[in-house]
Order: structure tokens, then C-alpha cells, then sequence
């Protein structure tokens, strides 16, 4: 079992999935020779040849839009949208169309799609491509939305994800592509879809989050520990449809929460899941159910972001003013 | 470039049902059967009208005027290409085998008119304007793919040429050489506004030259010209030349749908010419010149129309309703926990009466 | 004062709008002859004409996107989608460009635009329709939403939105625009952003609803006052940004509230709201706050629609429920 | 319709300085002015790549080969024509008056990047692939409707040819007849992909024939070409002619930007030709052919660009950074409750350390 970095991870299951099944094909902008600007699809193109790896002309709605055709015609479409924040010019095509494609035909059409898309903050990049944006997705009955904190779960998320009948996007946390190595077995495995991940068990308060904000949650929560403050650590990896179950017994054990997340604060998923908690966990509740987002801007430039950012010490306050509540 | 002498119009039948062309490959009996169903989907589309102004369906679409540009494409397709057609295309669908009371079941809201009968296979009418272009191009490319011997043709109208994803669509379709053929209906309005106020070229063909595919021009309203221009053409682009688009200049006579009301905004265009060589009238003049039909033939065909008119609306209106619950088992392959305990609820509140308390 | 359907008062606020400045045009489709497709624009072409009420072709990121480029160049653009569900194809003009344009130039640049569009359900609309999706924008800082319940807030929200100098989105309640007449002023007022309005006062538990949902929480108040439940009921009218102090104001009396949304629920405005009531009134709240929405289904066909909007008896169960709690 | 006849290259001078057209109402001077142009961009070009190099900047897109193309277009505009650039047409703001600066603050993260001086009226450089081309169409519209005599003139690339905001933006702009210049700018490459993957025709300019625009197709690396073609086009324009399409044919030099690599897909074609023939090189060779410049000339303004780059990059360097806390007053025109509250917690966050802590 190699060592192998997010990007890797996602490059093999890639690879994986187009030599066991033929109909596997990826488009996208730069996905061919270039390997994507992340190098996620790095060497396929060599392997299957460009009928199966397809650079696309710039047009994330005919990435799409298309998709939904060769899915429908027996393909296995994987589309790569270039950064998240690019998405809105295909949102008719993934949440009218790949989205509603089984309920308008009554079941006898099915859009097994999936789209990836690298997503959020800390690298520095240019304006507009580290917004998280899914809240719109999680919203759209009939596509499913996963995202990884680990190469683990990369791989095992995105082989879930192409083996599901249903449209998945697949949101990339760009910041982990290459920050960490983890043990990723190199056969095929599935991380099944809709299911969150007890990263650390605690006794006294769940915080929740998912893609890069899990590792904030995890540090936070070692800081708790210090102050003698037992943290349970929820990785949703699935956002919709969400592991209700996981998260509420949590917080009945628990009877606190914290959600953190790098999407602008209202509206955000975050809003949700706190409305369920208390909706489903209400008398267990011994305090409010804080949120640590983003807040309410558009995505800033680089040399603000990190202060925008949900960091450790705003997850801590947090996780002590719920606690002292 | 000029489009008019680049683009001409290909017409075989005037509107006076004079020949002006050559007739090549299309056989008296065909012209019979396609005068057959021109009748049958003009008797059904009026139906259609007067069931909705009865209250007896929902909003409805007109396609009359437009049946030649639909059959005389349908016509000459395999069973197996793959049809993306919009809201007023049911006269594609209706040849290709759809039942008649399909397009109704639709506006009487059964959800079932989404889901066209499995051995057509089509994609269920398009509601949002120009998306299923792209998944035409996209099922196209599935069939190069897989090695298949058919292609994908999809229908549209001039409005939706102004669309981003007409442009993406032809774009791809040109670059990836695919067996596509775009179908727009130029029925000179989208909704209130004409076809000279959506674009500023005198053809919608002409945008062929932006993506190096081929273009044509036919008269929509001429079934014969129809016919031959795609007989020709999807031998073609299925032996491979690649992606086309055809302009079928055609007229809608009637409303947009029955929720519109054209005189507010039909003012001072001429449209005589349009209606005079609307494609039933046009198609029985010609047959009645040429002494194909006889008066009686008409009559016969105008009766059997009426029959099977008749049993679609039966039909339609005897058609059980789903069980609303259902409506949760399309969302997703298998029911999320989420839509399980939802459905209950639903279920519950139906058992409860909620129905009736709107 | 003359008594209006809230499609008249539309229509009036915008002849006064164009009459008092010309900047101000209409643009969209079907706007000009027809006098759009329910209406909203008629005689404007005949009183202001085809310059200044304007058939566009049919392309909504063109009528955003040029009404951002008309509004940066002096111009008052008012630009309509025909119907919510197709706003998708302008998602990134409305979000990433009007949204963003004063924060990425430093507010050397705004966008004042309105767009207009019908949404939501209850009169048998072909599909894809009557979709609800105020979530997804009150997501995105930099554009406002607004929703009127009745002709006078129609028409005072027009013309705030009108004079707001950031895009704001009015999003016209269809079954609305006829139900009922009201006495609406001939000149020119405001209903100013951001201000919630008490339709009934109450002590028990608040009703909080916007658009078409108002009425459904009225007649759930009227009936619940039947069995001594004395129910406040909050129209937001704006949806961003949301008037909190209103809502938990009234939360802090009666210590319970149903929440009330015609969109999906998962992901919907409701949850946010929730989310925020429990944070902020925490102590005040007796029970856990409830949504009643839309199902987490495509909006469905007519044939099911008032099964599956929120009505009467659900929103009242709901009031039982957190009552009984 | 051949597309390469109908739209020839016009060139004035070729790859290796040599006179092949009309050199007609540009001056040596210009000549020289432009040069000076070219040396100093190409200098600030090269030094930012540096810079990225050495960790003192963020993410840059060098334009390198493209300084003809958007100089000569520049040179011919009025100081109130709008401008709706991407992020790879700084040499465009540049010669409008903004400082050299401007493009380091925008790759070290200053917000001030986009807002570009108040005296020149371009809308911040565009990230989102052909929305500003909208913008373009919206702009020349109000200036249309308020008379007033300016145009709109947008740059962007062959890629951003294939979006659909592209399409909708040509369309809408012809219909409604306003005065706008698309400017296309063919560098050969999207990222990896390169045009004729883009695209299956043989040029972009053709597509002004779908829209019944004018189309041109200009040597964007002869800069007395683009301006030639230019000067007369934006009076044409501004004369009320309707929109343009210009193809200015040139070539990115580098790479996309300072993330990209273009050693990994730039394999096997040949573009000798392109380099040879690139903007800077080909005018001293021109005005070293015809005796404008002496090598001391040259020397000097090598000399002068050095100093001028070395300033800028001094000022972007010792630019004050912003306040943090204000990114939220730039969201609405004023703060909302909500971001009342949320500004004074990023306050106290950030007094508390937090900016340490990331
Ligand atoms: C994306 C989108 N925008 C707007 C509409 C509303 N609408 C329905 S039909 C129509 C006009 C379509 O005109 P055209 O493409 O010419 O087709 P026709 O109705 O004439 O067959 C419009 C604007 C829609 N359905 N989808
Ligand atoms: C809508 C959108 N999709 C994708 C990207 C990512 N991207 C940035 S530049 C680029 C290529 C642009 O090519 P072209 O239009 O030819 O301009 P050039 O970079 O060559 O100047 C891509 C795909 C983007 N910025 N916006
Ligand atoms: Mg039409
Ligand atoms: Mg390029």
C-alpha cells in the first residue's frame, strides 16, 4: 500500500475507473496533455488515448450539457469544472437538467455523472476561484454533493461516486491536494455515499465540518483536550444527502455543537444542520449551536483570506463559549 | 457573404401546391401517409385548443403550422437515433410512435408525458429553452463512442438560437465531429417577438459558417422538401461529414400556448403568404392537382382523424391518476433516509385529508 | 387611492419609476408589445417606447449581463426573468459579476439593477415554473431579495429596489399577482429594504413566512385564535438582508416559531432562520423551531402541487406540535 | 465561403521588418512612442515572471506577445471609451494611464488592483471567461441611449470564443446595434488547449458572419496593422456602424500564467514563425531596417524601461497594505446589520492575534 498525497489519490481512482470500465471517459478544460491544472488527471491521457480524456473547448455548460448526453447514452461521463467558482455558468445544466433528469422521465432516464470540482480557500489563489459553494447544490433535489478531508476518503468518495447512479459533484478541497500523505490501498474500494466520519470521538461538545475545515476542527479539538475539554470531531464527506443519524446521536451524547465551514456564513449548510439539531436533539441541547464560517463577503484576496478563514482559535472560542454557556 | 443566394430556401411543393421541384425518392403513397398524419396532429393540436379553453387540460402548446418541418424529419430517422425535442415537438414524437395522448396526458399534468415510450428513444420535452442542444451533441458523441450506427437529432425553435448553449452546443458538436443534426424551427416569433428582432441576419443558417458545419435552408412548411433534405442529410452525417444545422422556415399559426394572446403583439405583419402555404393546405392542394387524393379520400382521412382524435382525448381523460406519493421515487435511485421519513409524512397528510384543504 | 391587484401595482410602480427618471428602463423578454407574459410591463412600450422598454433576445445571462454594463454606464436597468427556474442561466452574471462588481473595484463601481422575476406555485404552471429559489441568493453577498405579500409591499419594494443603488433581486409571488385588491397609494413611497413586517400580533409562538406562504400562515393564525393560540405572524418581505432583530424580537416573547417555505427544505431559507433563532434566543426558545416547506423533491406536476406546498392544516400541525411540546 | 479569403490577414509589416502593406497615418514618431511602449511592458512582463519566481508575488499572466495587439488598439480610443478587459490586457490599461504597478498589486493580493484610476473608465480585469464581454454590450448600449459618443471596446481570448456569454453577448450587441469592438485575441492557446481544439474553424473572425457584424482579421503582432486597422474601425464605430469582431492573430509567448507549465502540452508544433515574428523584435527590426532608431536609441530605451519597471515594482512593493477589516465595506453601500456585526468581530479577532494563529 503506497503513501499517497490527496491528487494522487484522486489521479489513481481516475485511472482505476476507466481500466475496469470502458465507458468511464473524462472531459473537461486542460484534462488531456496538460493532466489538469491540479494534475488530477496527470498521465491519462497517455493511457487512454484522447477519445477517452477529453480536452473540452472553454464551456463549462457544453462540459455539462453534454454529459448529461453521453450519460443517458451509455457513457460514464467524469467532467472536471476548473475551480467551483466557475460552476455558475452550467448551474441550468447540472440543477434542471442532470439533476431532474430521473423525476421528469419518470425513472426511465438516469444521469450517472460526476463532477468534480476543485474548491476553497488558503492557496492564494486569484479572485474567484476559492468560493465553496455548496449550499447551492445541497439545495437541488436529485444530485448528491461529497467532499474529502483525505486522500483515503478521496479516492473512496470519487469510486463511489462514479459507481452511483445518480449525478455527484464531487467538491476538491484544493488546499489538501498535496497536504498530507495517507496509506490508500490500491485496489478498488468504495467510501459509501451519504455517510460521515467520527474523526475524533468526545464526550462534551461535536463539532462538524467537512473538506479542509475538518483538520481546523481536529486541531481545535486537540486544544480542547488540554483544557480538559473532550471534543467529537464529525468529517460529513457526504453533504447531501446528509448522515442525519451520525450527527444527531452525536449531539445527544454530546448536547453541544459547533459547525464550521469556509462558505459565507448565511445560508450557508451550516444554517442547516443547526436547524436540524435542534429540531431532532432539542432537549438534549445545553446550548446554541454556533457556527464558524466564512463571513458574509465575497471570497477576499489572498492577503486577507487566511484571516477571513475559520481558524483554530475562532473554532476554540467557540467551542468555549458553547461550553461555558 | 450573401445568406439569401448561400442559404436558399429548398422547396419541391409551392404554396399553391404547385411542383417547383424535383420530387426524387418521395412516392404517392408516402405523400398519402404523410397527408394522413398532417391531418390526424392538425385535428389533434385543435382538440387540444378547445380541451383547454373547456378547462378539460392545462396550459398547452400549439405546434399547427409546424407538423411537415416535424414529420418529414421523423420520417426519414431510424428507430434507434436519439431524439432531444422541446415542448412543440410532439408531432416528431407522435410519428416516431408516441401515442396521441401523450401531449395531452402533459398538459393535464400526469407526469408520465416525461417519460416517452422506451422503444422511442427521446428525451422527455424540453421546458427550458436550447438545453437539450447540448444533450443532443452529448448522446451524438455517445454514439461515436460506442461505435453505434445512429445519431442524435434534436429540435428547437429561432428563439432559442440566441441561447448561450446553442452556441456551445454547435461549437462542441464541429470541434468533437459528431452525428448531430440541429433542427431550428424558425417560426419567425419566439413568444411575442419576431425572428428579425432576436437576430439581425436574415437566416439562421448562416450561423453554420461560425462552427464550419454544414447549413441548410428548407421550407418547413413543405413536407416533400423536408423529407428529401433529410434523407439526404442523415445519410451523411451518419456516414460521418459531421454535425449540421437545417433551418426549417416555418409559421406558427397560432398562439404560443393557450396562455397567450398573439394579437397583442401580432401588428401589422403580413403573414398571408405564411398561412396561405401552411403545410396541410399546401400538401392537399397538391395532391388534389396531381389527383393523388380524391375529395372522398379527404373526407375519409378528415373522419378517420376525428376517430383517433377522439380516442387519444378518451384516452387521456380515463388516463389513473399516479399516486401522488410517488412523485418521491424519482428524486434518487433508492429513497435517502431524508425522502423516506418525507414520504411518510406526505403519505400521512394525504391519509389525513390534507388534499382537500388546499 | 384606487384598489389594485399586486400586478398592477407592479406595473404602476414601474410607469412611475420611468416617468420620474429616465434612466430607468425595462428589459427582457416579451416586455414590450406583449406587456410581458403576466403583464407586469403593460402599455409601458406604448407610453415609453421601444427604446426604453426593450424585447431582448431570448438569453438571460445577456439581459443581466448588459443590464451590468448599462448600469455601470448610467443607466436604471429593470431586467426581467420571465420565470425564476430559468435564472439559473445567468447565475454567474447575477452572483460572480452584479453581485461582486462593487467589492472587486473597490465600490469605485455599483450595480443598480433590479431583476424581476415571477416565481413559486399554485396555478398549474407547466414545470420548472413555479421554483422557489430565494436560497441560493441569499447565499451570495452583494445582491439583495425581496419578496412582497401584498399589492402596497409590491410596489413600495419595486421602488426601494429601484432607488437602492446594489442589485436587488424581486422575486413576484405568481399566484399573487391577482389574488386580491388593496388600496395602494398613486405616488411614489418605498417599503424600505430590510424591514420585516408584523402582520399579526401574538404571544404564543411566531409564524414567519414571505410571499405566498403569508397568507397560508394568516389562515393557520386565524384558526389556531379558534383554539386560544394567539400566533404573531412575520412577513419578511426582504430575504437579504434578513431584518433579525424583528425576528428575534418577537421570538423572545412568544419563545416558539414555524417557519414557512414554499422551496425545498433541505438547504432553504428556513434552516438559516432557525439557526439563528437558536443561537440568538436560545434561553427564550420552549421548543425546538419548525419548518413547513416544500418537499425534497423537484417541484412536482400540477397535479400534485397543492399536496405539495405547505397548507393550512400542515402549518397548524406544526403550531400544535411546538405548542404541545 | 472561403474563410480565409474572405478574411485575409492584413499585415503592414511582416515577421522580419520588412514593409508588405500600406503604412498609412502613422508617423515614425508613433513608431517610436510605440516601441517604447512594447520594450517597457515586455520589460515589466518579464521582471513580474521574476518576481513570481523569486516568491515576491502571487499568481501572474504574463502577457508577452500580446503588446501589439492591445498597444495598437489603445492608441486609437478616446479617454472616455470604455474598457472591459481580462486579466491578461494590463499593456491595454497601461498605455491608458494606468500605472505600472497596478498588475503586481493584483498578483501580491492588494483589492486595489481592481480598481482601476477613476480617469480612465475600464471595468476591473475580468477572471470569469467572457463575461465582461456582457458588460461591453451594456456599456456601449448606454452610451448609445444617452447619446453620447463614446464606444466600449472588450478584450478577450480565442477561448473565451467558445462560452456562451460570447454568443449572447454578439447576438444581443447587433440587434440592438450599439457601438462595440470585440476584440479577439488569438494567442494560439487556452491554457493547453489549443485554438484548433477550440474550435473547428480556420478563424475566429468568421464568426461575425452569424451576426451579420463586421469581421476583420489583423496581424496582432504587427502593431502598425492593429492600428491602422483600428483608427479606422473605431470611427466607423463611433459613426454608428454596429459592432465589430476583430481577430488580432498573435501568440502567447509564455506560459498561461506563472501555475502553468506549457512544456507539458506544447509539444510538436512549430511556432517559429510566431516567435520570430513576435511584436517587440519585429518593430525594432522594422525601425532598424528603415534607419527611425540608431542601436544607442535602442540602448536608451532598454535603459528607460529598466527604470521605469524598477520604479513600479518599488511602488507596488511599498504599498501600504489595506485595513483588513475593510473588505466589508465594499460589499454593499452600506453595511448591513449583519456585516455591522460580523466587521466587529474580525476586528476583535484580528486584535486578539488571530491573524497569527491561521
Ligand atoms: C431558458 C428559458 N427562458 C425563457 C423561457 C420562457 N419561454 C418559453 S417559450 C419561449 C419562446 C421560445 O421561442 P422559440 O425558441 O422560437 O420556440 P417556439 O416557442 O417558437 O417554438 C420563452 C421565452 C424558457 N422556457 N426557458
Ligand atoms: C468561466 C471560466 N472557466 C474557466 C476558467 C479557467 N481559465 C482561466 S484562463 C483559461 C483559458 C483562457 O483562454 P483564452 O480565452 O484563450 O485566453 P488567454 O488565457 O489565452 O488569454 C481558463 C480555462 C475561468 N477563468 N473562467
Ligand atoms: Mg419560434
Ligand atoms: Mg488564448
Amino acid at each position: 500500500m503506497a503513501k499517497l498525497t490527496m491528487i494522487q489519490a484522486l489521479n489513481q481512482a481516475l485511472g482505476l475507473a476507466m481500466e475496469k470500465d470502458s465507458r468511464v471517459i473524462v472531459l473537461g478544460e486542460d484534462v488531456g496533455r496538460n493532466g489538469g491544472v491540479f494534475r488530477a488527471t496527470e498521465g491519462l491521457y497517455d493511457r487512454f488515448g484522447p477519445e477517452r480524456v477529453v480536452d473540452t473547448p472553454l464551456a463549462e455548460s457544453a462540459i455539462v450539457g453534454s454529459s448529461v448526453g453521453l450519460a443517458i447514452g451509455g457513457m460514464r461521463p467524469i467532467a472536471e469544472i476548473q475551480f467551483l467558482g466557475f460552476i455558475y455558468e452550467t448551474m441550468d445544466q447540472i440543477c434542471t437538467q442532470a439533476a431532474r433528469l430521473r423525476f421528469r422521465s419518470q425513472s426511465r432516464y438516469h444521469v450517472p455523472i460526476v463532477i468534480r470540482a476543485p474548491y476553497g480557500g488558503g492557496i492564494r489563489t486569484p479572485e474567484i476561484h476559492s468560493d465553496s459553494l455548496e449550499a447551492l447544490f445541497v439545495h437541488t433535489p436529485g444530485i448528491k454533493v461529497v467532499t474529502p478531508s483525505t486522500p483515503y476518503d478521496a479516492k473512496g468518495l470519487l469510486l463511489g461516486a462514479i459507481n452511483d447512479p445518480d449525478p455527484v459533484l464531487l467538491m476538491e478541497p484544493i488546499s489538501l491536494y498535496r497536504a498530507s500523505h495517507e496509506e490508500v490501498p490500491e485496489d478498488w474500494y468504495e467510501v459509501p455515499l451519504g455517510t460521515a466520519s467520527v474523526k475524533r470521538r468526545g464526550e462534551d461538545i461535536t463539532v462538524i465540518a467537512w473538506g479542509k475545515m475538518v483538520a481546523t476542527a481536529e486541531a481545535a479539538a486537540k486544544k480542547a483536550q488540554i483544557e480538559h475539554i473532550s471534543v467529537e470531531v464529525i468529517d460529513l464527506r457526504t453533504l447531501s444527502p446528509l448522515d442525519e443519524d451520525t450527527i444527531i446521536s452525536s449531539i445527544q451524547k454530546t448536547g453541544r455543537a459547533v459547525i464550521v465551514h469556509e462558505a459565507v456564513r448565511t445560508g450557508g449548510l451550516g444554517g442547516e444542520l443547526a436547524a436540524q439539531i435542534q429540531e431532532r436533539a432539542f432537549l438534549s441541547l445545553e446550548a446554541p449551536v454556533l457556527r464558524v464560517t466564512g463571513y458574509d463577503t465575497p471570497y477576499p484576496v489572498p492577503s486577507v483570506e487566511d484571516l477571513w478563514l475559520p481558524d483554530v482559535d475562532r473554532v476554540l472560542e467557540s467551542i468555549h463559549q458553547t461550553i461555558r454557556y | 457573404m450573401n445568406p439569401e443566394t448561400e442559404f436558399p430556401v429548398y422547396r419541391v411543393i409551392d404554396q399553391d401546391g404547385q411542383l417547383v421541384g424535383e420530387r426524387s425518392g418521395i412516392t404517392n403513397h408516402q405523400l398519402k401517409e404523410f397527408y394522413r398524419w398532417l391531418v390526424t396532429l392538425r385535428t389533434l393540436d385543435q382538440r387540444a385548443w378547445n380541451l383547454q379553453r373547456q378547462g378539460r387540460i392545462g396550459t398547452y402548446a400549439p405546434f399547427s403550422g409546424q407538423e411537415a418541418a416535424q414529420i418529414g424529419v421523423a420520417a426519414t430517422l431510424r428507430p434507434t437515433d436519439w431524439i432531444c425535442p422541446s415542448y412543440r415537438d410532439w408531432p416528431v414524437l407522435a410519428y416516431l410512435g408516441t401515442p396521441l395522448h401523450y401531449p395531452l396526458l402533459g398538459s393535464m399534468g400526469h407526469p408520465e408525458a416525461g417519460h416517452i415510450p422506451d422503444e422511442i428513444p427521446s428525451l422527455p420535452a424540453q421546458v427550458v429553452i436550447a438545453a437539450q442542444i447540448l444533450h443532443a451533441v452529448g448522446l451524438a458523441w455517445s454514439a461515436k463512442l460506442q461505435r453505434q450506427d445512429r445519431i442524435a437529432v434534436t429540435f428547437f425553435g429561432d428563439g432559442a438560437t440566441s441561447q448561450g448553449d446553442f452556441h456551445e452546443a454547435l461549437n462542441l458538436a464541429s470541434v468533437m465531429k459528431v452525428p448531430v443534426i440541429f433542427v431550428a424551427q424558425n417560426n419567425q416569433w419566439a413568444i411575442s417577438v419576431p425572428v428579425h428582432r432576436q437576430m439581425n441576419t436574415p437566416t439562421i443558417a448562416q450561423r453554420a459558417l461560425a462552427y464550419n458545419v454544414e447549413g441548410i435552408r428548407v421550407d418547413g412548411n413543405d413536407i416533400a422538401a423536408v423529407y428529401q433534405t433529410f434523407m439526404d442529410l442523415q445519410k451523411r452525417v451518419r456516414e460521418g461529414s459531421g454535425p449540421a444545422l437545417v433551418e426549417a422556415v416555418t409559421y406558427r399559426l397560432g398562439a404560443h400556448t393557450t396562455a397567450d394572446d398573439p394579437t397583442r403583439y401580432r401588428i401589422g405583419d403580413d403573414d398571408t403568404p405564411f398561412r396561405r402555404g401552411e403545410p396541410v393546405a399546401r400538401l392537399r392542394r397538391y395532391l388534389e392537382n396531381e389527383h393523388i387524393l380524391s375529395p372522398s379520400d379527404f373526407e375519409a382521412m378528415d373522419q378517420d382523424a376525428k376517430i383517433v382524435v377522439d380516442k387519444a382525448v378518451e384516452t387521456a381523460e380515463a388516463y389513473p391518476k399516479n399516486p401522488p406519493e410517488t412523485i418521491f421515487d424519482h428524486v434518487y435511485a433508492e429513497l435517502t433516509p431524508q425522502l423516506v421519513r418525507q414520504r411518510q409524512e406526505f403519505a400521512q397528510h394525504l391519509s389525513d385529508g390534507g388534499d382537500i384543504h388546499g
